[in-house]
């Protein structure tokens, strides 16, 4: 690729053939205005806001640097005197078109234009044209221009009927998000009689939404946006590539896609973790009905100083809450949902309490069933949130309503419960209700464990070996368990258990050899006829034929004492240590023995 | 064959007897095929029991002190008063007593009669057989007050050892002559540990001239019937998925159903280590198919259509179980 | 069936050591009651269950079996099961043959965690041999050996 | 010895059977009634229930280990009749040929060793000697060595066909399971011509020794020995002897055919009495009717076996053997031959056509095909087969399930056939030797002569009896005490 080289303001550039003057100019950090050009779409120069003066052999002429192209030894002047004027007088045109559009009001302010002298108009849209530009460029051409001169507008070609356009159009947004004046709010819904659907934050529990491309969560690793295939319009068009244009390095990649990776490994550590109780379970809280009423992750977003509101409690119909009810077990202990305890919600509770009042002064009310707080300095905790003047109050919820029975209720959840220590039945009006949901099994934990031949205990959390004895491994060997999915466990517990499965794998690896299990089958070669019976049926390949001696071989390393070979062989060739034929017989003979032996 | 000339010998010479019960006589035969290693083993001993073939006579036994009789080779499984009266006597009058061929040892065929009641033997044979005009239902009668009577037929056939003390075991229906010379001349020469069964402690495989055919790794889909398939002459019977009771039957035939071209059917009984060999095949038939839900396992099972039939062929009377009884409480 | 009432069966069961072993153990830790008519007789693998141990349990006075083992697809040795499924189903045709009830001997997945079917299981077999009443093999066994003692007719 | 004295002769020997006989006395001490025997019982019929059918040639065969083969043979060709199946030429002449060695070998160990010593030894000499061994020394040792060897090498053959030459495993629906491979035919040619020499041997020194003798030959002839009854027998499509297949020919007492039936109508024909007294079903010819254990035309006792088979037939295939058979029925006055004693004479004329039939076999192309067997495709649902066995007409009929598991077994086998005819020769010797009260020492060994002129076979006659006949007589007076027990 061939270089020019030109003179902008008196300074050489270097730029490459193919660029226009204004890539030329940017490229050398010399800023003009523009108001139609976006780097990922083709130039238009309608705004000729970027209008430059270029001398070709000595001859001058006023151009539009966004369409012009570079040439060997041009000379641009950005600055020129005749250019300024220009640049005044489109501004005070459309100033005068749209006098209450922000980037026109700053734009001419910076040139110095109070008032233009033109008959003012009510015109939001400068038709830059953008919003036609990036629809085509993904591929639909739901809009354009339509009309001429005056009566020149955005619309559906040929002002087709809305709903013919319904099907075309997506709903994107594209043309909203690019329009530089918010023309296009307006115009995008008289159009075509459609909304942008947000793309909720998973991250941020939908509190925000996030672009189709997009950094999972702040401080994610690696760092890197992803395109979520499903909402990206060049997934669908198969057209846009907006993104990769205006990528500077040309990281994008659209080919990139999800893969399986096989690795063999020596030692497995489960730590699939858990999913939260999803509230909609149980109505009668009001979640998803009211809403202020949150789960606790979501509070833990808003409360996150990277979280939506930057740590700001702000509720979803905007406003702070002056009081606030934090329902405890939701999805814990309660025979309807989960009947055990899920260990961490009384402590995140406090925690959430403590936050709340610290950052809105709110008065809050925590409803609970039992406070638990077995834990180095929890208890501590406790008491310091009630002395920080947080309401305790015992009992289960019955409901939340916002069916007001007094003024004080007027326009808030009212939280209705049985005070079992005052024994009444109390109604407690608040801004905002905090659901304490409790933990659960990851809804696939039951297929993984038949994936790695472990069992799941009723809740559904990984079954560990042994309760006391061997609380990290599981039944099979070198497969262990950290954290949650072994059960409801704080940071603390699931660090402790997470280093504890990663010291048995090492164990493992550092050994450099592994136990056997004492009952592993054997031949008796005197017996053994060779029939092949038992072969196929050891699970680990463990029995061989051995040709030369005409019998089978059993690799003790690989036997792990299962017997289906034992059991199979026809005439009791095969033995298993610790199960021999005589020992299980004398065993039933034992179990039987109130009555006289058979004798055969 | 005392009579021969060339056996007029000292009293040093072991005295032999052989007797049957409830048998087909194949095993007096296999004696018989013995040929000239019958005349040889003629040599070493004093034959002084073989109704089959010579005229000594119950009251001979009886005359004989007890003890008297080296050895007594029995065939038949035990299925009447009479026969079980004289294996005791041949019991007392003998120092060693050896159950000889599948009957004695196990119960043989005669003891599938074991799966029904006896009383229903009977019916069948006497009242409902097509070809039997007996409207005064007439059945053998065991009281006989105007008639003399038949002797009494037992429930339960019964192997040699489940009537009498038995010392040694010659399998086989009937035992080959191979097995029976060697069994015999061992007996005569040194004696093994008593209950020892004189043949080869392994299964048939080992001897069988087609187990090179068989492939490490065999899972069968269903069982085919012998007599519904062309069978290759050279391959393995299991391979070609016909149940062939080999794998668990105890060597010393030298396979000759095979070489006949037919599979094994288990004349020679369990090895040592068996239990129970019915029980023992069904485990090794189960275990060589492959399904795995309840529905294809049914059909698979329903290629095996006699399972009791097939893996208890002979060995009825020595199951863990013995006899059909019906079920409930007696 | 006669004397069903006073009649308490001898049951003995098979349990694979990874889940009806368990189970049985787990409900023990839990301190939940099922009939003590059950003996178990602890095996790795329902596979390993060789029908010579079932026959010999019949045939020394019990009066019926029970086999625990791992649910389809859950065997920790990946197909013991229905290896014992397999059995199990070609040994109950032949114990029909010998007079021995369908009802006698009784295959049943359990997994570890299934204290409460464990419990239900044993509960309904025991009111299911009651039913049938006692097997009493060597009962019948040694009822027909008195032939042995009469004098030919 | 008294009348009160006891003398025992147990058991009776040399037949494969057990037996037992009890005679009644009047007032006069004359006999009343006379019975034989058989005191076991296994229940095939019943026990074969609900095993497949193709097992059936394997565990019928444990009916009898002297005559397997036969059962083998009458099952198998059951089975072909059940799946409704032709076995291929050569299946079927590897069959006969089968059946055909296996007559000659069977015939040869009743001559020379079960019931042949009573002829060639002589009724009178010592019991000691009337065996083989006797045998061997009358005839000399190469003699001995010859019958051993004889068959020694048929039963090779057999085991070379039927795997085991005990209880073979030969035959199949719709064929056989093993051919002759032709490098092994030679072995078979050879051993048929030995057969054939060795048949005619037989069959002059049996000839020889009744002729040579007077005394022996009346004895045949006596009428101690003599019934006249009903025989049965399967002759070709020429009226022709005929061992594994053909029609069932019945002649009465003068030789006249009174029916000859295709096996499937045997129900029609044949009929099996019941006696309290023994576990032997005896038959009788359903058209003349059961008459009690009586001879003659209105009696339907009838007899199988060599005898009953030469009366039945008009002439014999093979060359040799119906010149033995002229030779026979002139010496022993014409057709048909009353005697029980000629049975064996009669064996002799059999084991030569057997021995021919053999030779016409091995020298038949077809024996070396190995097109053996057809698949059956037809649904099982009844079928019924027969062969002559050594000791007589032996039928299997079965129905089974669609599968194939047998449903009902019954069988008429060959001595069953015979039991009425040996009832009566018993009366008669009892009657004969039995006068007032005083009992004469003979009678056993007129008993026993009788009984192994039949060969009779109670593991056969009693597949549905297990074993023996324990001979004994038993002799009651009026009031059913015991007055003697004789035990041969």
């Amino acid at each position: 690729m061939s270089e020019v080289t030109l003179k902008i303001d008196d300074k050489e550039v270097k730029a490459e053939k193919d660029m226009t003057v204004l890539d030329a100019i940017k490229s050398a950090g010399i800023d003009i205005p523009t108001l139609c050009y976006h780097p990922g779409l083709s130039p238009a120069g309608v705004c000729r806001l970027c209008s430059v003066e270029a001398i070709k052999q000595g001859r001058s002429r006023i151009v539009v640097s966004c369409s012009y192209p570079v040439e060997e030894g041009l000379v641009v002047n950005t600055k020129s005197p005749k250019v300024i004027e220009i640049r005044k007088m489109l501004l005070e045109l459309m100033l005068a078109r749209s006098p209450n559009v922000k980037v026109i009001q700053d734009l001419a302010k910076e040139y110095g234009i109070e008032k233009p002298r033109f008959r003012l108009e009510e015109e939001k849209c400068i038709l830059c044209g953008l919003c036609q530009r990036v629809c085509e460029k993904i591929g639909q051409n739901v809009i354009n221009f339509v009309g001429r001169g005056v009566g020149r507008e955005v619309k559906t070609p040929y002002q087709i009927s809305a709903d013919a356009n319904l099907d075309i159009c997506m709903a994107c947004g594209g043309c909203v998000s690019i329009c530089p004046t918010g023309a296009m709010d307006d115009t995008f819904k008289e159009s075509t009689m459609k909304k942008p659907i947000p793309i909720p934050s998973e991250f941020e529990m939908g509190l925000t939404s996030r672009k189709p491309i997009y950094v999972p969560f702040p401080q994610a690793l690696p760092n890197i946006p992803t395109i979520d295939r499903s909402k990206c319009a060049h997934f669908v068009t198969d057209q846009c590539r907006i993104c990769e244009e205006v990528c500077e390095p040309k990281a994008i990649n659209f080919d990139q896609k999800e893969e399986t990776v096989e690795l063999e490994v020596g030692s497995i550590i489960i730590a699939t973790g858990f999913k939260t109780f999803d509230p909609h379970m149980s109505p009668r809280y009001g979640y998803g009905i009211y809403p202020n009423v949150y789960t606790s992750l979501e509070v833990e977003r808003l409360l996150n100083a990277s979280g939506p509101t930057s740590g700001e409690v702000v509720l979803r119909n905007s406003g702070k809450p002056s009081s606030v009810g934090i329902i405890h077990c939701i999805g814990s202990r309660d025979e309807n949902t989960n009947v055990y305890c899920s260990k961490v919600c009384c402590m995140y509770s406090l925690k959430l309490a403590h936050i709340i009042k610290e950052r809105t002064g709110a008065e809050v009310y925590n409803f609970y069933t039992d406070i638990r707080t077995p834990g180095k300095g929890f208890e501590e905790f406790y008491n310091k949130i009630l002395e920080e003047g947080v309401h305790f109050i015992r009992g289960k919820v019955g409901e939340v309503t916002d069916h007001a029975i007094d003024s004080t209720e007027e326009g808030k959840l009212v939280i209705r419960v049985e005070d079992t220590l005052m024994g009444v039945v109390r109604r407690i009006p608040v801004d905002m209700v905090v659901l304490a949901v409790g933990l659960e099994p990851q809804a696939d934990a039951v297929e993984l464990g038949k994936l790695l031949n472990i069992q799941c205990s009723s809740e559904g959390f990984f079954m560990e070996r042994h309760p006391k004895m061997a609380p990290v491994e599981t039944f099979t060997d070198g497969i262990f368990l950290a954290g949650a999915c072994q059960g409801p466990k704080d940071i603390p517990d699931t660090i402790a258990q997470a280093n504890a499965a990663a010291a048995q794998a090492l164990a493992l690896i550092d050994k450099g050899h592994v136990e056997l299990e004492p009952n592993t089958a054997y031949v008796d070669e005197d017996l053994c006829s060779g029939c092949k019976v038992c072969i196929p049926l050891c699970p680990y390949s463990a029995i061989s034929f051995d040709e030369s001696k005409q019998k089978v071989e059993i690799q003790g390393v690989l036997c792990k004492g299962c017997g289906a070979c034992v059991s199979a062989c026809p005439s009791g060739a095969l033995g298993q240590n610790l199960f021999e034929l005589p020992q299980i017989m004398g065993e039933i003979k034992g179990i039987t023995r109130v009555l006289p032996e058979v004798k055969t | 064959m005392t009579a021969n000339p060339k056996t007029e010998q000292p009293k040093t010479k072991p005295k032999i007897a052989l007797y049957w019960c409830a048998s087909c006589g194949g095993c007096e035969e296999a004696v018989v095929d013995l040929g000239e290693d019958l005349l040889t083993i003629l040599d070493l001993v004093d034959i002084v029991f073989w109704p089959v073939a010579m005229d000594f006579k119950r009251s001979d036994v009886e005359k004989m002190p007890d003890g008297s009789i080296t050895v007594s080779l029995i065939n038949g499984a035990v299925r009447t008063s009479e026969q079980k009266e004289m294996v005791e006597l041949l019991r007392r009058k003998s120092q060693v007593i050896v159950a000889f061929g599948a009957c004695a040892c196990m119960g043989g065929i005669p003891a599938l009669a074991n799966l029904y009641d006896k009383n229903q033997l009977l019916k069948t044979a006497y009242l409902e057989s097509p070809s039997t005009s007996n409207t005064e239902k007439v059945l053998p009668d065991v009281k006989g007050n105007k008639h003399p009577p038949v002797p009494h037929l037992h429930e339960v056939v019964r192997a040699l050892d489940q009537v009498i003390d038995t010392d040694y075991y010659i399998p086989g229906c009937p035992p080959p002559p191979s097995i029976v010379k060697q069994a015999v001349l061992t007996l005569l020469k040194s004696p093994p540990e008593k209950g020892s069964v004189l043949a080869p402690d392994i299964a048939l495989c080992e001897e069988c001239p087609r187990i090179e055919t068989k492939p490490d790794d065999l899972v069968l889909e269903r069982f085919d019937r012998v007599h519904l398939k062309q069978v290759d002459p050279e391959k393995c019977f299991l391979t070609q998925g016909i149940p062939c009771m080999g794998i668990g039957t105890r060597k010393g035939c030298e396979a000759l159903c095979i070489k006949g071209n037919m599979p094994c059917t288990g004349c020679f009984g369990p090895t040592n280590n068996v239990f129970d060999h019915g029980a023992k095949l069904l485990s090794a038939f189960a275990s060589m198919l492959s399904q795995q839900d309840e529905e294809a396992v049914d059909r698979a099972l329903s290629t095996i259509p006699d399972p009791t039939g097939s893996f208890y062929r002979y060995g009825l009377s020595k199951s863990l179980l013995r006899k059909r009884v019906r079920g409930g409480a007696t | 069936m006669t004397n069903a009432k006073d009649f308490e069966p001898k049951i003995v069961a098979f349990f694979c050591s990874w889940c009806t072993y368990i189970a049985a153990d787990t409900a023990g830790v839990g301190r939940k009651k099922y009939p003590p008519n059950i003996r178990v007789v602890k095996l790795m693998c329902s596979g390993q269950l060789d029908p010579q141990y079932v026959i010999a349990a019949l045939a020394n006075g019990a009066d019926g079996v029970l086999i625990g083992g791992c649910h389809p697809g859950t065997c920790h040795y990946s197909k013991g099961n229905y290896k014992a499924l397999r059995m199990y189903k070609l040994l109950k045709r032949v114990l029909g043959d010998f007079g021995i009830e369908e009802g006698r001997i009784r295959l049943e997945w359990i997994s570890a965690s299934e204290t409460n079917k464990l419990v239900k299981v044993v509960t309904d077999f025991v009111g299911q041999l009651k039913e049938l009443g006692p097997l009493n093999w060597l009962g019948k066994l040694s009822f027909f050996d008195s032939e042995l003692k009469e004098a030919t007719a | 010895m008294s009348t009160n004295g006891k003398i025992t002769i147990d058991p009776i020997t040399r037949l494969e059977g057990h037996g037992r006989i009890e005679i009644f006395l009047d007032k006069k001490g004359n006999v009343k009634k006379a019975y034989f025997q058989v005191p076991e019982f296994r229940g095939f019929e019943t026990f074969c229930l609900g095993r497949p059918a193709e097992e059936m040639p394997q565990i019928t065969s444990r009916i009898c280990g002297v005559c397997p083969t036969a059962h083998h043979m009458a099952s198998t060709k059951a089975l072909d009749d059940l799946y409704k199946v032709t076995p291929p030429s050569p299946a079927i002449k590897i069959r006969e040929l089968m059946n055909s060695i296996f007559m000659v070998e069977d015939h040869a160990l009743h001559v020379y060793i079960l019931g042949g010593p009573d002829l060639i030894v002589g009724p009178t000499a010592p019991k000691e000697v009337r065996n083989v061994v006797g045998v061997i020394q009358k005839l000399g040792l190469d003699v001995g060595k010859r019958v051993i060897m004889t068959r020694k090498k048929l039963r090779e053959l057999m085991t070379y066909l039927g795997g085991k030459v005990i209880h073979p495993v030969l035959g199949l629906p719709g064929g056989v399971t093993k051919g002759i491979k032709q490098e092994d035919l030679p072995k078979f040619k050879e051993a048929a011509e030995e057969a054939v020499s060795f048949a005619t041997f037989t069959i002059d020194t049996v000839k020889s020794i009744i002729l040579k003798d007077k005394k022996l030959l009346d004895l045949v002839k006596s009428d101690a020995y003599t019934h006249r009854t009903y025989y049965m027998g399967l002759v070709d499509e020429h009226n022709r002897l005929n061992f594994y297949d053909g029609l069932i020919r019945v002649v009465d007492p003068e030789g006249k055919e009174v029916t000859k039936f295709d096996v499937h109508k045997y129900i029609e024909e044949i009929s099996e009495h019941v006696e309290p007294w023994s576990y032997m079903k005896f038959c009788y010819l359903k058209r003349v009717g059961w008459k009690g254990f009586v001879d003659g035309k209105n009696s339907g006792v009838y007899c199988v076996a060599p005898l009953a088979r030469l009366n039945v037939s008009d002439a014999i295939s093979t060359p040799l053997a119906n010149a033995a058979l002229k030779e026979y029925r002139e010496t022993l006055g014409g057709t048909p031959v009353h005697f029980t004693l000629a049975n064996h004479w009669a064996r002799g004329v059999e084991m030569l056509y057997a021995a021919e039939r053999m030779l016409e076999l091995v020298n038949d192309p077809e024996i070396t095909s190995a097109d053996l067997r057809i698949i059956p495709s037809e649904k099982p649902s009844v079928g019924i087969g027969v062969v002559e066995a050594p000791r007589g007409t032996l039928i299997h009929h079965y129905e089974t399930d669609d599968k194939g598991l047998l449903r009902k077994v019954n069988l008429i086998v060959a001595t069953q056939n015979n039991a009425a005819r040996i009832a009566l020769s018993v009366e008669k010797a009892a009657t004969s030797l039995i006068k007032g009260g005083k009992v004469n020492d003979g009678l056993l060994n007129m008993i026993e002569m009788a009984f192994r002129a039949y060969d009779p076979c109670h593991a056969c006659g009693t597949h549905s009896i297990p074993g023996h006949i324990l001979l004994k007589a038993t002799v009651h007076d009026s009031d059913m005490n015991v007055v003697k027990v004789l035990e041969s």
